[in-house]
């Protein structure tokens, strides 16, 4: 149910529809709830609809984050 | 998969139990409660209750859809389905939810009931225009995530002018609910019970932002943390609330700042809420009454909504009295205080809202995490051992 | 603290509850019904195992293996139903080869809402039914599909079974000059059930004739272990199994309509309804063809035996180039007896 | 003047014509569906002799049964059909029990109005699959049922085979301390039948893995005849079996998430459905538990053989008086891997 | 059983044989057109033929009411049960019946239709009640002996005041038929075919008494037996007409005295003329075009006419050019005299009239006795012999 | 399709219909085409329908002719 998952927009289809891929599964979700979303712009899909669009520069700083904490533990 | 195998490295989830031990104090302890099964079941799934410190204890919210529609909607749902030239369509999860007697919509649809599960409400909609003789009602559940594609397939209804299509509308709002738990005698006036922090889900941010969460965070003076999903999501939320504990700050932080922003989806928000408007007061399963936390169709649209073209019966038959759920979903009793645990209440037969879906409380602890509490020479396992309970 | 639990905390509701899909999903549910309803009901050493596979010893020889679909309706008749059916017919072609029947498999395929009392009605019967034959049922699977996609309940049973050293019967077997037995009435079955039939609208007190044959063929085969053929009329009745065997020997066959029992009610049935009994359905009844010879030492064990009591000599066999299945009739004159044309009634076995 | 002819005048319209409910009425024309599409397809001495029941001689020793129903939907999918299914499911389970399969009966339940081309299809994938195996179908059953009381066509598959004297393969002889391992990737055929449910609405390049697994089980029984256990985790997934083998054996279990290979692909299917790949079926895979002193030469076997590229170790039995099947997960944490409590989707095999 | 073993008695039949074969003239040939086909099927079935001398040859007439109807009409009945909404019923015997292009009402259903085999009239009214939200139409063929049944279900329907259920009425009269034959130039001016005598079917009679035969017996001057369908009936009525035959005469004759009066059945023929009326013209399967010899619903019962409520169509695709049925028919020619007969054209592919039901002239000896022309070595039976003609 | 057979009527029931019995068998079947028939007669049933009653005594002359002949016959 709680599904929201981060695929790539691939094609952008009539009525409001676009392709998306979720590790080499493609699916066919709304964009009636986003707007300006292009292909190769990651969306999360819920229950058949794009909810948003992914800031990748949000993502990449969310993860150096993981990383940092990854460098700044001591070797084992 | 971009955006998702980053976020589930094991080696990176070792790093940060490390890093989470280091910050907790071990003194103290913290009370975080994931208000979504989503994050519940992430927790369960992964095992990361293994990864925090003993002293860190994850309470699990009552933030499944599924789990909290009382048994009443469900009935409902059934009677709706069993009228006339109806095909009931919802989501999967709620087919096999048991109403009373134990009837669900699996064993309806069993009996000869039309239910139909669908991953979209676009799929009811092109159901509805496929069998234009028959009335196509679709059982909406779900937070705010839900609700705006319920409303897209409505507006869509309206310009096809497709009259053999209705929704059934039980779409509730995290914020009330959080507030409700807050606002409860335990949590809040006996203080019997800790509950320190709050993870909010990132998908219901989403659309609603962030800045809804900012009112109780000042007002009860709790950290929230909007979090993603995927394991490094949660153990990373867990150390920004311990963080935010250990400073004595009780602010809302995203986490999920990849997705979610401080106002959320304006396109979605403004189509729910030409659309809808807030209940008086709703039932939720395990909660009780909660005032202003769920959504009906408004007058505009009485045409679409399932309640007004039939009397559909309001009736609420009680869960069953020795169900624990309301002192669960409060950080007051853990599944194992239930005597029903595992006993008669096991996910195939639920008994109260816990048990109902995987993401429940009770189901995901009994799914992934009995091991936990299982003494040796008291088998739970799949072999028939004494006679039966009830 | 945590109770001590059984596997399934609710027994399985054999009252007012039904099939529904998780039955045949793979997981608890699926395993309970197996629990409750299969194992328990069956219960023998070989499916007790409850590995995906039963293992037995057997010996060395001539094995039959034989299958056979059971999609009757209505699911009860008179004299049976669909579960003791599927144990009869299985284990009666095994027989039919003159083989001694080991074992069974059995896979239901159900209907979502399929009442659970109703099931639990057939699974017993079946496994009286396989008690009684001495068959066991040591393997066996479950499906449920969606509503409207089934009938209830169908039941796919295999058997095997071994031959005796020095026997072999075979339908391409039938010499001219071979006699032809029968070894009772004809068309008991398809009438009990066609009885049951709303849409047909009449009533009779006619009970199927099903019924495992293999202890009377066991009796047969000692006494004359060199019969050519065996085989059960069942659908499509005498007429269709007498030219399917012609056929396959290349003989024709000639039989006397006044020798052939036919019981008063199943002719009236038949008058009725516009059938031939020749052409109706049999499920505890043998076609014989044997050696002039031998004839009558087996009418003699057939009448000997429970179920042969009306056991006739309705024929012979006689070179033929066309394979004629030919009969003379009450009335003195000659006709042929053909195939059947298209159908009679549908879902009788 | 009466001129010589066919049994069938005209044959099969195997292009454009339908099942109807005289090719299940023990006619002519059922007489004519089997010796034109079943005899002609399956071809084998055994069924060739058209009896009711097929013979062939067998040697003394320990033989298995088996059987399963098929009602997979849709009938054609990516990597096989119910014709091919059929054949590999229940060659698989003959072949867990360590056994050499021998011979297969089949049995077929069509709905009136199936098309004859798509019969002729799945016939022609099941006899090419029998033959790619070895194993004939050496006898079958046709039943044709009313439009609308069934879906187009199920299939029931029975086999039987002999095990080499000293293998004792069972579900219940797994012990503490057996290693546990699988013979490839993970949901590849729930995944390629459930990329064909319109209403589910993805599209992959998943094929199913619908094998059959015989010839590399007779390697692995050479190579190591003390295997405990064989399965091939089919509905329910690898979860559900290992659970069903951890409660015949009464053992507990441990494997490790980072050991079980899934192609992405599935992962990405299971991740937009919500579905876990433990629990999504398989048709040309087995778990094997052995003493884990066989581990690796049962996995140099099993990769050697092309169906066993993948093959893994994935964990352990232990002793467990709950009989859990546990998880070590990739993040470090420990979870049970339950049965599926109810269903994931329906009609996958 | 009684009144039908006494009829069935083989010894009863010897002696008949006997008493036959002492009264026809070895010199002269008998030409007996037994008109109904349940005559033939008698005679087929108890091999009635070998009791006869060589000189009396039964011609099988065109009475069975399956196969004189005419291919259109068939396809008209399956494009009936093609229209939405529609559930077609009839008598089990039309099912297999092949239309153009092979299609018969069974494979119709196969492919969808919703076709019912009913064993009565009041089946199908019953039906019609017990669906309201479908049409109903009832596809009737018959003689005489059918059409009252008919009769009493459309009245039935009136007084019930059903609205979907209507007739597509094919009933049609053996009076009509027989004179069809007598005026066929062959019989009548060629003399090319000799046609001594009728056998009257008994259940027509029962309706129509035996009187309407008595015209054609007195203008065609050729005697008629009314009999009943038990063997010893049917050889009882070949012995009345030898007799007469012998004697110059040419009266009706009863032989089924014990159910046929000279009038008939007033009330079912009084509904019948109330109901219905002559059409002017119908096509009969190998007879062609035979005037005033069908029924149709008169115009105030147009609403139980299906033909008046759908645009049937009208069409009448031919028989095979090589099928010789109606020379079959008028006794010019025998089954066997058709190329067509037993290689492409069998019970299971009928190409004609004839071949279409059991009870047809070729059907019958095809089944019961095609032994009789088979030649040694020349292979009938079910096996594969050589390549198709086809 | 052509089947008209004698049977006897054992119980006139509702609606004008009767139960026969054939053989054994029982039937409901319509007497809507005939009047004044009693249990006890043999009725011509067809499609359903009885057409017409069985004269015993017209059926019992049409056997002794039967039998005459057959004792013409000079014995064999
Ligand atoms: S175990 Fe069941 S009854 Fe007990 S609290 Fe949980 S859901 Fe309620
Ligand atoms: S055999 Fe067929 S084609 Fe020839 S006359 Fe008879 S019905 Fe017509
Ligand atoms: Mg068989
Ligand atoms: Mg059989
Ligand atoms: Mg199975
Ligand atoms: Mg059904
Ligand atoms: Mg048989
Ligand atoms: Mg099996
Ligand atoms: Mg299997
Ligand atoms: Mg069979
Ligand atoms: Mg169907
Ligand atoms: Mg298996």
């Amino acid at each position: 149910m709680c599904l929201a998952l981060p695929s790539l927009v691939t094609e952008l289809l009539a009525d409001d529809n676009a392709k998306v891929n979720l590790g080499g599964v493609t699916k066919t979700v709304s964009l009636a709830l986003v707007s300006d979303v292009k292909v190769g712009d990651y969306v999360i899909v819920h229950v058949g609809y794009a909810l948003s669009v992914i800031d990748p520069e949000e993502a990449a700083q969310t993860l150096a984050l993981f990383r940092e904490m990854e460098q700044a533990e001591p070797a084992q | 998969m971009k955006y998702i195998d980053e976020f589930r490295d094991g080696q990176v989830a070792q790093s940060m139990a490390k890093a989470i031990a280091a910050e907790a104090d071990p003194a103290g302890s913290y009370h975080i409660m994931e208000f979504c099964g989503g994050h519940t079941h992430a927790i369960s799934r992964y095992g990361l209750e293994d990864l925090l410190p003993a002293n860190v204890r994850m309470i699990h919210g009552p933030g499944c859809p599924v789990c909290v529609l009382p048994i009443g909607r469900i009935d409902a749902a059934i009677w709706l389905a069993r009228q006339d030239g109806v095909t009931l369509c919802t989501y999967g999860d709620m087919l096999r939810v048991p109403g009373s007697k134990r009837l669900s919509l699996l064993k309806a649809k069993a009996e000869g009931c039309d239910i139909r599960m669908v991953y979209s409400t676009l799929d009811a909609l092109k159901l509805a225009q496929s069998m234009p003789e028959r009335q196509v009602v679709f059982f909406a559940i779900g937070f705010e995530t839900t609700t705006p594609p319920t409303a897209v397939a409505i507006k869509q209804a309206q310009a096809l002018g497709l009259k053999n299509f209705s929704v059934f509308c039980n779409h509730v709002l995290t914020p009330s609910a959080i507030t409700q738990i807050l606002d409860s005698p335990e949590v809040r006036e006996l203080g019997t019970v800790k509950l320190d922090a709050f993870i909010g889900p990132a998908h219901v941010s989403t659309i609603i932002g962030s800045r809804p969460y900012e009112y109780f965070a000042e007002e009860y003076q709790r950290p929230v943390v909007i979090a993603g999903f995927e394991p490094l999501d949660v153990l990373q939320a867990v150390r920004m609330l311990i963080r935010q504990i250990n400073q004595g700050r009780f602010e809302v932080e995203n986490e999920f700042s990849r997705a979610v922003t401080r106002d959320g989806n304006e396109k979605a928000k403004s189509l729910v809420a030409e659309m809808f408007e807030l209940r008086r007061v709703f039932e939720w399963r395990g909660l009780g009454l909660v005032p202003y936390s769920a959504l009906r169709l408004k007058e505009a649209y009485a045409a679409w909504d399932a309640e007004r073209r039939w009397d559909v019966p309001q009736d609420s038959p009680p869960d069953n009295k020795a169900c624990e759920c309301g002192a669960i979903l409060r950080g007051v009793k853990r599944p194992m205080d239930c005597k029903l645990f595992g006993t008669i209440c096991t996910p195939e037969n639920p008994m109260g809202s816990c048990m109902v879906s995987a993401e429940g409380a009770c189901a995901a602890h009994w799914t992934y995490g009995r091991f936990r509490d299982a003494e040796p020479g008291m088998p739970q396992g799949p072999e028939p051992e004494e006679e039966e309970t009830e | 603290m945590t109770l001590p639990r059984r596997a399934h905390p609710r027994p399985l509701d054999l009252k007012t509850g039904r099939v529904d899909l998780t039955h045949g999903g793979g997981g608890r549910a699926m395993a309970q019904l197996v629990e409750e309803l299969f194992i328990k009901g069956f219960d023998n050493e070989a499916l007790n195992q409850r590995n995906d596979q039963a293992a037995f010893d057997v010996p060395a020889g001539r094995m039959v293996m034989t299958t056979d679909g059971y999609v009757i309706s209505p699911l009860f008749f008179p004299g049976g139903d669909i579960g003791s059916l599927a144990v009869h017919g299985t284990v009666n072609d095994v027989a039919m080869a003159g083989a001694v029947p080991l074992s069974l498999s059995a896979g239901f395929i159900i209907e979502e809402g399929f009442p659970l009392a109703d099931l639990k009605r057939i699974v017993d019967s079946m496994a009286k039914a396989s008690r009684d034959a001495g068959v066991p049922v040591v393997t066996g699977d479950t499906k449920v599909v969606e509503k409207g996609k089934g009938d209830g309940i169908f039941i796919t049973t295999a058997g095997i079974g071994m031959v005796p050293a020095g026997v072999v019967i075979s339908g391409d077997r039938a010499k001219p000059g071979d006699a032809i037995l029968i070894s009772g009435t004809m068309g008991d079955h398809g009438v009990a059930v066609m009885s049951q039939r709303e849409s047909l609208g009449f009533e009779t007190a006619i009970l199927s004739d099903s019924a495992a044959l293999h202890t009377m063929v066991a009796e047969m085969v000692a006494a004359v272990p060199g019969i050519h053929v065996l085989r059960d009329p069942t659908r499509g009745g005498l007429a269709a199994t007498l030219n399917e065997i012609a056929s396959q020997s290349g003989v024709g066959m000639l039989m006397e309509e006044a020798l052939v029992p036919v019981k008063p009610e199943v002719r009236g049935a038949c008058e009725l309804l516009g059938l031939d009994p020749l052409y109706v359905a049999n499920e505890g009844k043998l076609i014989c063809i044997c050696p002039e010879a031998d004839a009558e030492t087996l009418l003699a064990v057939m009448r000997a035996h429970p179920l042969g009591v009306d056991a006739a000599r309705i024929g012979a066999c006689r070179a033929d180039t066309h394979h004629f299945v030919q009969m003379k009739t009450a009335m003195g004159g000659m006709r042929v007896v053909d195939w059947l044309a298209g159908e009679q009634l549908p879902r009788i076995c």
